[in-house]
């Protein structure tokens, strides 16, 4: 297992996180490249089924990043996503669908390359630490 | 053969004897519900029960089940060619199934297994299946199973019959497969003698079981008059679509067939699917012949109590097991659905 | 005590319909076995004599009413009258087409717990008298105490009595102070492993038939994520990825909105405790946003509304 | 026991966008294993279900016609999943097909009579198989006139345009093809709706059948045209549409009253439907 590197999907905002993620490249920043991103409208256009859909599909860590609230495109999406997101969090912990360590949100705003380059340290770092998922992957059905 | 009888101490033996033989499926407890599931030691067995929440169609049509695998990676010369999938049809034998549900494989048997089209794997697990029935001595409240052409000593679809005596079990066999069962336990069992109180048994049994309706008097009826009876609008009101009496019904044997990918295989999967279900009949184009409850609703009781009598000119596809009476959340009950279909003006006086 | 409300309901009924305040009356009529009665729609005088009220209504009927059309009354318990509160915030009916029968509710039976205590001998007919309950099977007979056999959600209630009604059929009843998530918290504090574990073997006998979704009256969706095809969520297998996801989704979809009526938990043809999963997020709700659903008529459901300051536990 | 679900697999050999919209495509298949194709023996009206591994199964009508060989023609509407993913399958690729299903044109019947074949928009596919079928050299002999309606919205939106030009040329089918309108003006055949062609044209129903197929709305106007003309309920054949899985009258879904629409049908006579539930 020692040469395992985690998968992450990172849900950006295009606004604000996605930015940042360019800015953090063109400033050579450092971070590790287990990341994927997947651009988004705006933090609040995460449904849950994406978060679900991504460790479905074997992924070993989620990271979702938007602006920082009040600082919205759309002036109050994040406002929203932020309720969503800390019920979603709390639930996938409880039923146990997701260790601790795998679901991670964050503010970024498109000046924080720096920001942006910690974060993604840290969330990898996380991920590495709860091991590969291996419960909530979609295999083949288990039917006669 | 003659009948026999086993003794309840020699009971666990015989079992015993089928599973070094068979896989045997059996009645056991699990939570507050029994299910038939393959024994994996003779003490799980529980035949002290009333009948499992499920039906045992599952044994015969999977819940899901696997049809064909393929694989999908672009170097493999068959990528997208189905092959069937591998399944184990070595003999068994389901012990303790009551005779209701066996007569019910029967009614599925006129869909799975026609002259023209046979259903490979129903066909396959019907042949390599031995049914050991233990007829019914104490029917529920909701049982009404001689209203529906069946009883609970039928023995309509059975290899043996089981029947508690008391001190053990009298057992007949009805066709070879069952005698063979019987000849392979027969170092358990001893000859029954001349007289087994089967016949005062079945009629205590029978008497239990009140009469629902007649589904004769639901066959002599136009059909599209039935379908086009108001009293649908009042049986439909409390119902909530969703699939319960469907997927306890052992008669209910209406499948999907869908595909799954992980990574680069694939299957095609068929699954019990219900009537009940919106997406059921919804085509492509966004058109649902069936898009209101009310019409979900009645299909589901044209379908049994009307169509698959008219269609098969037999009796109705339902065996009265009243496990739909005790599923349905909002307590729809078949019998009094049935006996407004039966009534001249479609009314209930329940 | 109980049979007062279905006098009441049944005068109420009439007296609406003979008005024609209502074009029909839902309600419940007796049921065809033992614990279960049958939402009704009365639409006549006659009909409404067949309206009842006793320990068996536990279904919300608020569940009948998304896009009625025509005036209709409808008797509620305290958790039919939020969910009904529910309904009319997200606009599916409109209060002027309401007549709402207020029910200050003593709690529902819980028919498994019940048949738990009768070492499997079947019951054939109950008596409701009172609090008191006379069981009788074929060669048996023993009472019960209903309140000490109600429904997992009426034993930690606390809004009993409607919290919206245009008459209510009877005194108030007396609100109780309870812990509703002890057992949550007992949860809460198992380690990640055997939470898992825990909901793995909770969901196990699912068999995905879906009465705990279409039992709930915040269940509206045109189409349902289960039915989703492009792309499809959800297997529709009783794969245990699949059952879970589904669970999951299910209860997601209701945060905010599910007042514990309990109607999907007594749905569930093969008793699974799915509001294990509700009320978690009904937890989160009241502690992170302080709200209950359907309990305040104007107030936003807390998803569809936010406050600059809320918290941020999902951070770091 | 040969196992009804297994698809043959096939390769598609030619795909041909059939209309401007590009939303219908007509699919020529080979069989891989030259057995499965005589296994494949079908009648003019019967339809196949077109296999995609990972996506599903689709149930379409069979566009060739029996007398053409070596190959089968699906015509596909792009609706769905399976269809979309099958809309931007090229040729050489390998998918699978399962059939024939129903029960086809009644043929047997047919014989000796005169033929009124109505289409519209894309519902023409197992009507081109019948027409191919019908004035085959070794068939024509047994149907008496041939007449066919059809028609689309516009122009672009027609069916196998070589063909019906072709078979304007001929002597032995009458074809009134029609347009519900078009600004085309080289256009020089009909333009009006399906309904009011049929009723300009009046083909006679004397000794004769009228098969029907097409949009619900096409078949609500164009019956009373029928009957007017003097078609009887039981010469007025037509073939429905339903959702389906297996195709082989055991999976339930396409059930209406006493029939299962994929093996008792799809076609019925308008006797027949006016028998059963409206729920199609």
């Amino acid at each position: 297992m020692s040469d395992w590197e985690p998968r992450i999907i990172a849900f950006l905002c295009n606004w604000c996180s996605y930015g940042a993620a360019d800015l953090a490249g063109v400033s050579r920043f450092q971070y590790p490249p287990n990341i994927r991103v997947i651009r988004v409208p705006c933090s609040g256009r995460i449904n849950p089924k994406f978060i679900l859909a991504a460790f479905r599909h074997g992924v070993d860590g989620v990271w979702v990043s938007g602006c920082h609230p009040g600082d919205c495109h759309y002036i109050e999406g994040n406002f929203y996503a932020r309720r969503k997101f800390a019920l979603l969090k709390s639930q996938l912990e409880y039923t146990g669908i997701v260790e601790p360590g795998r679901l991670h949100f964050s503010w970024i705003s498109s000046a924080e390359g720096t920001k942006f380059a910690e974060t993604a340290s840290h969330v990898v770092e996380s991920v590495k630490a709860a091991g590969p998922a291996q419960h909530f992957v979609k295999k083949q059905a288990e039917v006669a | 053969m003659p009948d026999i009888r086993i003794s309840k101490e020699n009971f666990p033996g015989a079992i015993k004897q089928l599973m070094d033989r068979y896989r045997v499926f059996a009645p056991v407890k699990k939570g507050r519900f029994h299910e038939f599931a393959l024994l994996q030691n003779v003490e799980q067995a529980d035949l002290g029960f009333s009948n499992t929440l499920l039906s045992p169609k599952g044994l015969f049509h999977p819940q899901a089940e696997r049809m064909f695998e393929y694989s999908l990676a672009r170097e493999d010369p068959n990528a997208g060619i189905l092959k069937e999938a591998q399944k184990d049809f070595s003999p068994r034998v389901i012990l303790g199934i009551r005779p209701c549900d066996a007569k019910a494989f029967e009614l599925d048997d006129a869909n799975f297994n026609t002259e023209s089209i046979k259903d490979p794997w129903w066909v396959q697990r019907r042949e390599t299946t031995t049914m050991i029935g233990l007829a019914c001595e104490s029917p529920c409240s909701t049982c009404f199973c001689t209203s529906m052409g069946t009883g609970p000593f039928d023995t309509a679809g059975l290899d043996v019959l089981l029947v508690n005596i008391g001190e053990g079990y009298a057992a007949r066999a009805l066709t070879e497969k069952g005698t063979k069962v019987l000849e392979i336990t027969s170092g358990c069992s001893s000859p029954a003698g001349d007289h087994l109180p089967l016949a005062e048994r079945q009629q205590a049994a029978e008497q239990r079981i009140g009469t629902a309706f007649d589904p004769a008097a639901i066959a002599k009826k136009e059909m599209l008059e039935l379908y086009n009876s108001p009293a649908w609008e009042e049986v439909q009101f409390a119902c909530l679509n969703c699939g319960a009496c469907t997927f306890v019904c052992p008669t209910c044997w209406c499948f999907d067939i869908q595909d799954e990918v992980c990574a680069d295989k694939g299957d095609r999967l068929r699954l019990w699917d219900s009537c009940m279900f919106p997406l059921f009949t919804l085509h492509g184009s966004g058109h649902n012949p069936r898009s209101n409850k009310i019409q979900r609703v009645r299909q589901r009781f044209m379908h049994k109590l009307k169509y698959y009598q008219d269609k098969y000119n037999s009796g109705p596809a339902c065996v009265g097991c009243g496990r739909c009476v005790q599923a349905c959340p909002v307590n729809i009950d078949i019998r009094q659905v049935g006996q407004k279909m039966a009534s001249p003006d479609c009314s209930c006086s329940i | 005590m109980q049979q007062s409300y279905t006098e009441s309901i049944r005068e109420a009924a009439k007296r609406l319909l003979s008005e024609k305040r209502v074009e029909a009356v839902i309600g419940f009529r007796k049921g065809t076995i033992p614990f279960m009665n049958e939402p009704f729609l009365a639409r006549t005088v006659e009909q409404a004599d067949l309206l009842i009220w006793d320990g068996n209504c536990a279904m919300n009927l608020a569940n009948y009413l998304p896009k009625r059309t025509g005036s209709v009354a409808i008797t509620a318990k305290g958790c039919d009258s939020r969910s009904i509160v529910i309904h009319l915030l997200e606009n599916q009916i409109k209060r002027e087409q309401l007549y709402i029968l207020g029910i200050p509710c003593r709690g529902m039976t819980d028919k498994r717990k019940i048949a738990d205590n009768l070492n499997g001998r079947e019951i054939i007919e109950v008596e409701e008298t009172g609090e008191k309950l006379r069981v009788l099977g074929r060669d048996f007979e023993q009472s019960f105490e209903r309140t000490e056999f109600l429904e997992e959600n009426c034993a930690v209630c606390t809004h009993k009595n409607p919290v919206l009604c245009d008459e209510l059929l009877g005194e108030p009843v007396e609100e109780q102070q309870i812990d509703r998530y002890e057992e949550i918290r007992k949860i809460e504090a198992l380690p990640p492993e055997q939470k898992r574990l825990f909901f793995d073997e909770l969901i196990q006998p699912c068999i995905r038939c879906y009465a705990c979704r279409n039992a709930c009256p915040a269940c509206y969706c045109p189409t349902c994520f289960v039915d989703e095809s492009k792309p499809q969520w959800v297997g529709k297998t009783t794969d245990p990825t699949d059952t879970r996801t589904f669970h999951f989704l299910r209860a997601f979809h209701v945060a905010g909105r599910c007042t514990d009526c309990g109607s999907c938990e007594r749905a569930c043809p093969v008793g699974i405790r799915v509001r294990l999963f509700t009320r978690k997020l009904e937890k989160e709700v009241k502690e992170l946003y302080g709200y209950e659903a359907g309990v305040v008529q104007d107030e936003r459901p807390p998803l569809d509304a936010f406050r600059p300051d809320d918290p941020e536990p999902f951070l770091g | 026991m040969d196992n009804p679900y297994l698809p043959y697999p096939v390769r598609i050999d030619s795909v041909i966008t059939e209309t401007e919209d590009r939303n219908l495509k007509t699919f020529t298949l080979v069989f891989i294993n030259a057995e499965d194709e005589r296994k494949f023996e079908y009648i003019a009206g019967q339809f196949g279900m077109l296999s995609i591994a990972g996506l599903g199964e689709i149930p379409i009508g069979i566009a060739s016609s029996p007398t053409e060989k070596g190959f089968v023609k699906f015509t596909v509407n792009k609706v769905g999943k399976v269809t979309t993913y099958l809309h931007n399958m090229e040729a050489g690729e390998i998918m699978g097909v399962r059939g024939p299903m129903g029960n086809s044109y009644p043929w047997d019947l047919l014989r000796g009579s005169n033929v009124v074949i109505i289409g519209g928009g894309f519902a023409f596919t197992t009507l081109r198989s019948s027409i191919v079928y019908m004035i085959d050299p070794k068939n024509r002999s047994k149907f008496g006139n041939i007449d066919v309606v059809y028609g689309a919205r516009s122009p672009g939106l027609l069916l196998y345009k070589d063909e019906l030009a072709e078979w304007e040329k001929r002597s032995d089918i009458n074809m009134h093809i029609t347009v519900d309108g078009t600004n085309d003006p080289n256009w020089k055949y009909n333009v009006g709706f399906v309904p009011t062609v049929t009723k300009q044209k009046a083909p006679s129903a004397e000794n004769a059948y009228a098969i029907i197929c097409g949009p619900p709305i096409m078949i609500k106007f164009t019956l009373p045209v029928l009957t007017e003309l003097g078609f009887p309920p039981e010469r007025i054949i037509s073939s429905l549409e339903m959702r389906m899985k297996c195709g082989i009258g055991i999976c339930g879904r396409c059930n209406i009253g006493t029939e299962y629409v994929c093996k008792d049908g799809p076609v019925f006579t308008l006797e027949q439907l006016a028998g059963l539930p409206a729920e199609y």
